[in-house]
This record gives C-alpha cells, structure tokens and sequence, in this order.
C-alpha cells in the first residue's frame, strides 16, 4: 500500500501542452505513473509525445479515461478555474503545483470543494515510490519502503529524503503539502492516512516555522500514533519573526509558529527532533529498533 | 503589500466604510492650504508603513492653516524612530490632514486569514485604539471571533453577532453590519491579507467612522487590482527587499543577519536548513537567500554580488540540491558567474548533490573549485573560513 | 411518532417580537409546541407574554435552550440572512412563513446550508397533531391520526384536513412545503421520511400546476411506497398556460407541470387522484380498506 | 417583470456583453436622426415583449435617414398581431435603431433557475436565432447544460466545457467564458428568472455579439435595483395585470377566462381549487382571484367590483377557509362590502368555514345571505345561478 496514490491510480495533467506541463508529464510517465492523458482547451483530440490523448475539459477527460488524479500545471490566475473544473468533474485528489496563487482564490477553493483532496498548491507533489509519481520531484532519490514523509517546502525534502535512501531507508508515500499559508490537506490529514496505511512503519515530519500544523501534527502524533516511530525536523530556527523567508506560509507572528513552540510539541509528543537534516536517519533508526514510543505525559 | 493609512482610507471610502473627511499632503504648505480652504477642526498624522506615530509625536492636531503647517513641518523634520521590526525608522514623505473626531467610543475590528481554520476570520473588541496584542493579553474575553464559511460569505447576522458577542456599544449596532459587509467585501475585492480598523470610532453625534485603516494586501493577487499595484511605487520597501529586487530575485527571497557566512540554496526549505546548518556549526549567518530554480550563470552571478556587496559575508556557502534543477547547469552557472564578476573575490563552498552531480562536480573541479560532499560539511567548512 | 416535529422539539422563533411573529408564536405556545424561546435583535433579555426568553442572536439562543427547529418571521429582505443565522447555529430544522423572498436568494441559501433541513419558504409551516404546530396553521382542524399530508399550498391544505378530520383521518404530519419556485424540502424528501415513520399509515399528496415536484413524488411512491395507501390531488386543471396564478411556483412551461402530466404521473404509479377535495377522505378510506397497491407495470 | 430588448441590451452593455451599437427611438424622426448623425447599415426593431417580430415584419433594415424614418413608421403604424398568449396584440411605443451586424454564426446562450435541481442552469446551443423550445425538439443533441454549484458561482471553466459540448464554432470559444460569466453575474445582480441571448452570434470580423436580450426579472428582487425597477412603469403590464394592481390584489392574483362563474377564494391554492370545482359542476369560470389573507371590507369590495365590472360574471362565489383569516372578520367585510358598493349587483354565493365560523355564517344570516356548506355545494349552486 502507501497513500493516496498507487500505482494503479489514473493521474491525468491540467495543462498537459504547456512548458512545465509537458516536461513533467514525461517524467512522471517515465517513472512509470499510471497516467492516462491530459487536458488542454483547444487541443483536444491531439496526442502527446508520449502517445496521451489530450482533452478540451477534464470533464471530458474524466469520461474517457476515468482518471480520479489530476496533476494541476496552469499559471496562478487560472489555478483555482482549473481546481473547480477538477472537482466538478469528479477527480477525487488533485496534485496542485502553481506557485503564486491568490490566498483567497485557495481559501475559496478549499471552502466549497467538499470531498476532493487538494494537495498544494505550491507543493512539489506526492511520491510513491516504486508505484508512481505526481509533482515535480525528482524519481531517481526516492526508494521503496516504509517510511512516510511529510514536508512543507521542495529542497529540503530531496535533502532529507536522499538521505533516507542513502541510509537504507525507503519510503511509503512523500507528500509535499506545499508552502502557502492556506494548503489543501495538511500534516494531520496526512497523518490520519498513514495511521492507516500497513506500508507506512515510521514516519519523518519535516515542518518549518510559521502556521500551527507542526503543532497540530505533533498532538495527532502523540494521541494517534502513540506505536508509530516518528522523527521530527524544524527548519528556519534562525530566521527572524514578522519576516517571511521565502515561502508565503514561513512567518512568525507573534509566539505562533516559533520554532520553540514546535519543537516544545513534538518533544511533549515524544518524537524526538533532529537538530539538522543529516541526523534524520539515525535518528529514525534508533526509533525503529526501540519499538514502542514511550506513553506521553497525561497532562498534553 | 501593505497600504499606508491614506491607502487603505480610499479604499474604506470605495467600499463604503465611514471615513473622516480629509486631504492628503506632501509638504507643509500643503497642510496650510488645504486648512485655509477648509477651516475646522483638523489632526495631522504622518503617512508611514511604522506603528507608534503617536507615542512617537507623529500625529498632531492643528487649528488654523498657520498650526497645521508648522505642526506638519514639525512631523515631517524627522523619521519615525527605529525599532525592533524596522531598525532603520521610516522617513515621512507625507502627511493625512483628517476631521477631528469628537470619540465618545472606540472598538476594534479586523479580518484576516486564519491558517488552521483555513477561513477568513474576524476579530472584534470593544477595546479600540490600542495594539490587539495588548487587548488580546489584557482583555482576551473581550475578543470576538467569526470564521466566515467562503460558501455563503459575508451575511448581516455576521456583523449582528459580533457586535453583542463583543458587548460593543449599543450606538454600533445599528451601523456595525452594513460596514463588517463592506470590509469583507473589500478583504476579497483587492486580495488582503489584513484589514483592520483600529479604532473604529463611535462619535459623540452618533456616527460609527473608520478612524484608522491598516491593510496589507497579498502580493500575488495585486495583478486583479493595477490600480492598487501601482501604489507599491509609491511604497518604501525595506531595504533587504529593495536589494532583493535589484538582484531580481522575489524580495521575500533575501534577508540580512549580522553574521558573516553567507549563504544560498536553492529553495526556501533547503535556504532554511542551510542558515540552520551554519549555525549549528557555529557560525554566524549573513544572510538567507533562496536563487529559485533556475539558476544559471546570470541568477548565480546576480546572486553572489548581492551578499559579497551588502553583507558582511567573508565566505559565500552555495548548497543546491539538483531535483528539477540540474547539477551541470549549475555548476555552469557557477564557473561562468565567478568569471564575469567585477566584484570582490570572497572563498567559495559549494555543495552540489541531486540530478547529474557528477557532471557538475566535474565542471567545477576543472574550474578549480572542490565542492563538498554534504550539507553539513559545507557548513563546517564555512565556518572555518569565515573565522 | 411523526416526521421532522414532535412533541419534544424544541422550537425558537426567529423575529418573535414582530406583529406576526408574537402573534403565531402565542399560536404555536397554546397548541402545545415545545416553544423555547424567541429572536429579535437587540431585545435580548426581554421576555415574551408567554414567558418565553427573548435572545439577540440565534446563536445564543440555541446555547441557552438547546433549540433545534427555527421559524422564521422575517421579511423577504432579511429572510437569507436570517437562514444562514439559523444553519450557523445549529439549528437542524428551519420553516419559513416568508413569502416574497427573491428566488435567488433561496436558490443560494439551499445551495449553501447542507446539513439543515428548511421547510418553505412562503409555506404555512409544519404540525404533527397533537403534539406541536410550528408555522401559521389553525390547530384546531387537525387530529392526530396516521395520514401523512403534503401540501404546496395554505388553504388548500386546511381544506383537506378539515375533509379529514371530519371524515374520522386523524393525521400523523402534515407538511406545507411552500409555494415559492425553489424549496428546502421537496416532496421527495418528505415521503422518504414519511416511509420510515411508524404512525404514518397512509398519505394525501395535494399537488398543484407547476414543476415536477409531483411527478417526481409520483415515481418515488411507484418505487418505494408499494404498500402505503396514497391518494393524490393536483390544484389548478384550468389553468392557462404560461401564466402564474398567484404562487410563484404555480406556472406551467411547455408540456411540463401540465395538471395532465401530474395525474397522468400518479395514475401511473397507481396512485388515484381525487378530481375535488371532497372526494378525497372517501378514496382514502377505499384504498386503506383494500390493503397493498397494485404492483406497477415494470416500464414506469 | 418582462424587459423590453433595449433594455436588457442596456443590462448587458453594464455588465461586459459586447452588444450592437444602437440607439433607441421613440418617434419615426428620431430615428431618421438618429441615422442621419450616424451614417451607416442599420437595422429598426421593434420594442415589445412579445415574440415573432420578425415573423410579423417589425424587424427591417434601412440604409439612409429617409429610409430610417420611413420603416419606422411603417413598423409603428400596427400593433404586434395577437397571439394565443397576447389575444391583445402589443402596441409598439418605440424602436431600437441597431448596427447591423455581418453574421456568420449564431448561438443560443441562456439562464434560467431550474426548479428540481434547484440550481441556476446555462442551455447553450450552436443553434440561435430560433425558438429554443424549436431546437429543443429538431435538434436535441445540440443542447449543452451546466447547473452552477452556488456555492462556488460561475468559474471561466463553465463556459469552456459549454462551448466545447454544445460544439459551438471554434470563432465563439475566446469570447465565450467571458461572456457566460458577465451573464451569470447579471442573472445573480439583477435576480433575473431567465436571461437569454438569441442569437449569440459570431461576425464575419470575428467578433461575439449579443443581438438580442431576453431578461426576465423575479418581481421580488426588484427592489434591489431601484433604477430597474422604475423601467417597470414604462413596461406594459397586461390588461389582467393592470385591473389586479387597481383593485390592490398582487399582479399574478387575477386572471379572467371567458366563463360567467366568478371567483373568489383565499389563497392561490384554494382559489384554484374553487375553479376547478367550478368546472367539474359544469360550469364555466370568469376568473382567478386570490383575494389574500386580510379579507377586510375595502379588499372585499375591491375584489367584488374588480369581478363585476370586469368579467362575464353573472355570479360570485365566494370561498373562504378561515385560517388565519377569521370567519367573523370575513362576513364582516362581505356584508360591509356589499352594502357599499356603487357597482350592479349578481348574486352572491358564500362558503365560510373554518376559524369562528359560527359567528361568521350568523353575521351573514343577519344580513339575509345565506353561506353554503361545502365548496363543492357552494359550485354547484353558483354554477345552477349562473345558468
């Protein structure tokens, strides 16, 4: 198994003809995701380079080819048209790459889209490896196994993931939540799957500073997962609050958001922290080979 | 974005949001003019992007023409003084030239973002006039709160049920809905992040008047509104993100420390962890910059001559992970940057993993330059040259 | 039992201190609803006649009484406003007396309050006999009983029960659903409740002109109430064509909501439908006495 | 409320819908003005609510000022020609003077609230300039419908997918999303029960035009557009509509029938009812006529004088449920009603039943008439009376 996405799940492409859409598509088709077409307006009927049909509306695309994934490509004004026309069309997950979008074009969309999943936007997409692959990631780090991955930004998930690999350790799912302040499905939703996923047998929550979800997932964590070997990484300890660095969603206000105060949830949940992406692997192992976290203080 | 108060103010007076009337000016004379031909009752505040202009003597009220102009000389002689936030204070180009309003009471509404509820939400209090900080840690029971379903979006009972869940003066009551709709309106019409009214004044003749305006507007949707946009113009960026745009990288991109390791990455996450990496190697950090995807030999060199030119950088820590990005472009991108240069040469560290590192150590190597083999090395390696 | 109100439904009424509103509440408090309170803004604390709590917002009238059921007795402007008051509260069940709401108001409203039931708008409301009235009906001509009735208009509503009642057809719920071109509650969703209520032994359907409302009920009643003795009526047989009498809703477009497609409709899932109200109890009574329908032909 | 094709063009200019360029005329010369200021192809239409204008030749070119002036007259000269819905005809009070367009498609664009699912719905065919209801039956498979989720509104993709399955030519697809969104927008702001473009049609020069607006707006949302509302004393209400509105019942509560069994019910329901009952006695009825919930002596007599001296009723029958509505407050006003008016006098049959009753049928005993017992006695006396 492994979450959200298998190898059997039909993905198409949003802006399958354009620049990034293209190029992507072909590596997500060499790396052996089950995608069965794109859709572009205007140039239904025509085929791509790797022999997909492409569709005039995803409606169209839907019916034909049954698709239920959709990797959307589309420039930040037209994101949120393209995620309506996913989700009226019946697409239950839709990987969204756009970086840029309006925050109230997505709080919208998040609000009124009830009973398909978002990932993103600005995320780099979602890995399972061995099965299949909707993003931007690059396939050739990931490596088949058991530990979930969740991360906020791109970078720094390669980091920890070509770590992983390199320590041994494969992955169940990836899932890049993406950067925006407003994201589609956050840590916890993440979580919630993988507690259910047999695959997943350890976990890696790369978090970074700004928002609540680090905090959120840490009590999931520690309520829900209380067998599940977790390690924990918190970027941007040094970077100064009421200044955003970077991604949209990297902002301290006021106490929320500190790194102090992740850091603090995720040790109350007893998922220890690494100090840098490096110690991850051992870290991780060391959880694995323990067995069983220890129960948590009542008082969380 | 964010708006200065005479900003934020014509929008309030677009949506329909009780504003005291008022000129804008630039100079003092202006000031005095706008008095002669208008006689009454007038408060002159400095248009800055800071807050504390009062406690700072930057809002004065002024009679005649002849007070209005030597109060707004007075205001405008010096900046704001620095603090925490903006250690360079802010120059005062301008000042708001406003009615005098006779206050009976002051309230304090707001709408923003809410990331874990994913929803707008208001905030409301009966407390005006002073930082929400404050009323949040003096009066918390006094803070109402409505997250808006996007659904339905803004409905009267909205503003109905704030205004007696904050125990507002029941002269609100009346006005409070009609001017909580045109707010949210606005927050959706021109994408903000922010919009707050505080105080919003309740007068001693009964009118509920938005006294204040602070809105801060989402960079990516201000291609919906142009005429807004070009407001920025006219708006002092900090200077971390004047540089970042000079350099052509998005000005949430650069920030200056006070250390003297700099460092780029590629990608926000990644320019986190790197900053993370020197520090825990002891180091202190100059700078955080993320040069994106793309970064070919014009980013790279645009990039270098940013920190080298504006920090106190002695060494320069490039970490790039190629995914999307591919190592031997990078790597060209290097060799050619460090070419073309014209500014000072500072020690390089490079680490360069991903997508074709061999091809890029390769092209490096014959450059001269040894890259390091991880994050954490290049981290260390900085630092000792740095010191 | 009795479907959408009981005895134990606790009712609040919104716009309680208007002519109307205080009026029919003490309506609704002499018949023996289980009226909790009331809403008007800014006579929060004030009590009513009947000793009832007078609160600002619904909100806090459903925390201090637990209410459940909404009626609404707003004008047409404020009506929206006030449903999307009552589903932000909780309230479950809303009736609205409202007549004259702008239809795209109700089409937004209805579109948007998923999860609350609304009875209405421009309806005369709700009344299982014996146990509570929430609406403007006159309690007296009803009688408890097992016949469920569904209405689309006032009047004719008390016509019928008063032939009832008089007939000895006492009456499990009998639900107003509204004259207004888009409703909350269909009559559809009444007869799924009607199927699954234990006192509801038999039912009276008074359709009129307009809609599909009862064709649509016809079929639901061929497919799923096989056995429920029903006998239907459709107002309104001479009418013009393309001209609303009164009603809003009552309009007929092209060959659609003709009174002969309803009866035809209806006759096709055996249900009889009376030519006058009078004939109603007497056509009752024969398909209670004769038991089970008779299977319909499979090509309905 | 119906809107005349100039105004609702006027409606579509406001919200984005590319239209003709036109002017709107009340006189023959004006026209001939109107052509003489603007040289060029034009096209003279009449201004009325019905349908089949170019059918009954209202609809014709004119070339020069002279020509202009001349098919104005021509076309103003005789009413629109009955039809069975407008047994009247329609007087044509004024003319839009149109560019005439070099079409070479036409479209069909409409909304309309669709009843069972409860949502607005968009019909777009690649048929237009003809009856819909015309297309619907020659070529149904041309029919492309969306039902908008309310809750999300209109989104550009909408108008994709409508042009692509309605097959529209490939020359609409650019303008298309813009232009089913303009119109969604103006259904929503204007609460409008149908608008409709017929045709919507592609120029020779490529451009996507309105050339003609259907709009029909929901009566109880017009008070939110007070300018439109005003259009609606210019507007031609029929005849029925006009004696309801004098008589001071709702517009859609009275209609006439060519029967002589008037009718008088309270309650749209029951008077419907009561014309059916009418009917199966075998009688024929003069009308519709809800006469509300407040039957007080001056609605009574209203109601009754609107009946007599307006239909072949030689009878009135009168039946009343007493819900709300009091059975002794309705005698009351029958009895007072009667004794007042100036009007001829028909017999009177009376149905009072329902709340206080007994007091009510005494108040009418008192007054010599006699009420029956049921609806069905009441239509069959009324009926024999008629007879």
């Amino acid at each position: 198994m492994s979450i959200f996405l298998d190898k059997n799940s039909k993905v198409i492409v949003q802006g399958i003809t354009g620049a990034e859409g293209s190029y992507h598509a072909d590596r997500m088709h060499r790396y052996g995701t089950n995608l069965v077409g794109g859709v572009t307006p205007g140039k239904g009927g025509q085929t791509t380079a790797q022999g997909l049909p492409v569709f005039d509306t995803v409606k169209e695309a839907v019916e034909a080819t049954g698709a239920t994934h959709s990797c959307i490509f589309v420039p930040p004004p037209f994101a949120a048209d393209a995620l309506y026309e996913a989700y009226e069309a019946g697409i239950t997950l839709a990987i969204c790459i756009t970086e840029g979008i309006p925050v109230h074009d997505t709080l919208k969309v998040v609000g009124t889209t009830r009973g398909m999943r978002i990932i993103g936007p600005n995320c780099p997409g979602l890995i399972s490896p061995g099965k299949a692959l909707v993003g931007i990631m690059p396939g050739h780090i990931f490596k088949e196994g058991g530990v979930g991955v969740l991360s906020r930004s791109g970078t720094l998930t390669y980091e920890v993931v070509d770590l992983l690999t390199r320590a041994g350790l494969g992955q169940s799912t990836c899932v890049g939540v993406g950067g925006d302040p407003i994201i589609g499905t956050t840590f916890v939703e993440c979580l919630r799957e993988f507690k259910n996923d047999p695959q997943t047998e350890a976990l890696v929550v790369c978090g970074e500073i700004g928002g609540s979800d680090e905090e959120e997932a840490a009590a999931f964590i520690g309520a829900h997962l209380p067998e599940m070997p977790v390690v924990a990484f918190v970027g941007g300890r040094n970077a100064p609050p009421g200044k955003s660095l970077g991604h949209a969603g990297a902002i301290i206000s006021g106490s929320f958001g500190t790194p102090q105060s992740k850091i603090k949830a995720f040790e109350a949940a007893g998922v220890p922290v690494a100090g840098r992406p490096s110690e991850i692997p051992a870290f991780l192992a060391r959880e694995i080979s323990r067995g069983k976290r220890a129960p948590q203080p009542a008082s969380f | 974005m964010n708006l200065m108060e005479h900003q934020g103010k014509a929008l309030f007076r677009d949506a329909g949001i009780p504003v005291p009337r008022s000129g804008h000016a630039t100079t003092p004379d202006d000031v005095g003019s706008f008095i002669e031909t208008n006689p009454g009752d007038w408060v002159v505040k400095a248009q800055v992007l800071m807050g504390g202009r009062g406690k700072a003597g930057k809002i004065k009220s002024a009679q005649g023409a002849a007070e209005g102009r030597a109060v707004a000389r007075e205001i405008m002689a010096t900046p704001m003084p620095p603090n925490r936030q903006n250690p360079q204070g802010e120059k005062i180009n301008s000042v708001l030239v406003e009615e005098r309003l006779a206050i009976a009471k002051e309230a304090y509404c707001a709408i923003t973002v809410d990331r874990a509820a994913r929803k707008p939400v208001f905030i409301v209090s009966r407390f005006g006039g002073m930082d929400i900080e404050e009323v949040a840690e003096q009066h918390p029971e006094s803070l109402a709160k409505y997250y808006v379903d996007t659904a339905i979006g803004y409905s009267p009972f909205i503003g109905r049920e704030l205004a007696f869940a904050a125990q507002l003066d029941p002269g609100y009551r009346r006005a409070f809905p009609a001017i909580a709709g045109a707010l949210y309106d606005l927050f959706f019409r021109y994408g903000a992040k922010l919009v707050e009214i505080n105080p919003l004044a309740l007068t001693h003749d009964g009118r509920v008047i938005a006294s204040d305006a602070k809105v801060e507007l989402d960079d990516d949707a201000l291609y919906r509104n142009p005429g807004v946009a070009e407001w920025r113009t006219t708006l002092p960026l900090d200077e971390d993100e004047l540089l970042a745009e000079g350099a052509g990288v998005g000005i949430r991109n650069f920030r200056r420390f006070p250390g003297n390791v700099g460092t780029m990455a590629n990608g926000a996450g990644l320019a986190m962890a790197t900053m993370d990496a020197v520090s825990n190697a002891g180091g202190r950090i100059a700078n955080f910059l993320d040069v994106g995807g793309g970064a070919n030999a014009q980013r790279v060199r645009n990039c270098y001559e940013l920190v080298v030119n504006n920090t106190g950088a002695t060494v320069f820590f490039i970490n790039i992970f190629g995914g999307i990005t591919r190592g031997d472009e990078v790597a060209r991108g290097i060799v050619e940057a460090m070419a073309q240069t014209a500014s000072r040469k500072i020690p390089l560290v490079i680490r360069l993993t991903g997508t074709n590192e061999e091809e890029g150590r390769r092209i490096l190597a014959q450059a001269g330059m040894t890259p390091v083999e991880t994050m954490d090395d290049g981290a260390r390696k900085a630092v000792e040259l740095a010191s």
